[in-house]
């Protein structure tokens, strides 16, 4: 679906979304990081829980979604992509 | 009044199915004026409206957060996907985001069907699934001046089309 | 906006039932204005609704004729029963009566409880209970020019309280 | 729930009411027929087809309401009761 372009970033970076819990906890809404080639999200993980302090302790069940839609470890991240942090959901 | 005419139309038009989510009050009338039909004998609809109490703590409001182009695209999907189940009638379906006071409509969910089991089993379905799916939170205020996150469902990884690409 | 005294106020008020046969137009929003409270956080609403064909001919309209009396009656026992299942929350019932035109509103049910799956259960059981109880007949007009009456549920004996003095 | 003051028929006769489909076979809605003492339903209704012609054929799945109840052949017919007769029902 090309998201990438209708975000409009950098092609060396991806978008991170917190929100509720993650967001408070992230203390913001959004942080850009750098991303020079596609990774698996699983290894992302690993990089970013090094360089992004919020990253380090996730409240449990907290559900990561690769642009829009929740995805395992083994997806494919690429540059541009936007990744976000969702804390279980309470709606309706 | 020419019937047979009117159910050709109708024929034509199956497959409706609506969503949003919004930041102003829900009217319960326009929900419904968004599903039915001359071939439909059944319309359910529901509403989730804000408790003044959870978990025996007494609440004075609250505030739902949402991603909101995911919840679009979820919410979408979802109703979709009960029109689908449905086969024939319509579905409409309506989130609100932002503070809501007591009595409030958070959720609004209409569906319309030939016969009442279908319509009653695809609202209630659809709850389920909204609940399980929207990336939507609930932020409680309660009557002591302090507020919480309310505890949720972790979401699961997505078996939409599209989602291993 | 005190919800310990409000949530008071509604524990006392618990128990509310309400039913009527009309002749006028049903008003789906006046109907959920008779259920709902602070400590309920589900509304169901039902419609049945005149479509525009049953069992494979065009209908162009219908006339509902009751035993009105025991049919009130019947009413009211069944929303109150409705009730009793439910515990907490409010139930409403109406019925139409007289010519009613395609798409119009014959019946609509109203449930309110503190959580959705009651409310749905209760509104999808009164609905049964009311076509197999309710003393009221249909009689449908057909786009070929002849009518009928709509073949129904045989009445059994019944069980309430009295009716075997 | 003293009915039968309610409806202030005379303490000697019943009152049959009948619906729908047997409202237009009875050519009535309303029939008033004398009834001296109690009586078993079902034993009234063999004495009725015997006098009014309407409940000779009664259509398949005719329920009886007495006093607005639906009521069994064993139920005992008071003067000045209500007897109702009801097809197969089609609300809502």
């Amino acid at each position: 679906m090309g998201f990438s372009e209708e975000a409009g970033l950098p092609e060396s970076s991806v978008r991170l979304l917190f929100f509720a819990r993650c967001r408070e906890l992230a203390g913001c809404e959004e942080l850009e990081v750098p991303l020079a080639s596609p990774i698996a999200l699983g290894e992302l993980m690993e990089t970013l829980r090094l360089r992004v302090p919020a990253l380090q302790a996730l409240p449990p069940g907290v559900a990561i979604a690769v642009n829009r839609r929740v995805a395992g470890p083994s997806r494919t991240v690429t540059p541009g992509d936007e990744v976000a942090f969702l804390p279980p959901v309470a709606g309706g | 009044m020419p019937p047979d005419h009117a159910a050709d139309r109708n024929r034509e038009s199956e497959g409706r199915s609506s969503a949003s989510l919004v930041r102003d009050p829900i009217d319960p009338a326009a929900v419904l004026a968004r599903v039915g039909g001359p071939r439909d004998g059944a319309v359910v609809l529901f509403l989730g409206t804000v408790r003044d109490h959870h978990d025996g703590r007494a609440v004075r409001g609250l505030t739902y957060e949402a991603y909101e182009e995911m919840a679009t695209a979820v919410l979408h999907e979802l109703v979709q996907g009960t029109l689908e189940g449905l086969r024939e009638g319509s579905v409409h379906a309506v989130h609100r985001l932002g503070p809501l006071g007591i009595g409030e409509v958070a959720v609004a969910v209409a569906v319309s069907s030939p016969h009442r089991g279908p319509a009653f089993e695809a609202a209630r379905l659809l709850m389920e699934e909204l609940k399980r799916r929207l990336p939507v939170w609930k932020h409680e205020y309660y009557a002591e001046g302090d507020s919480d996150w309310v505890a949720g469902v972790p979401l699961v990884p997505d078996s939409r089309p599209g989602s291993g690409k």
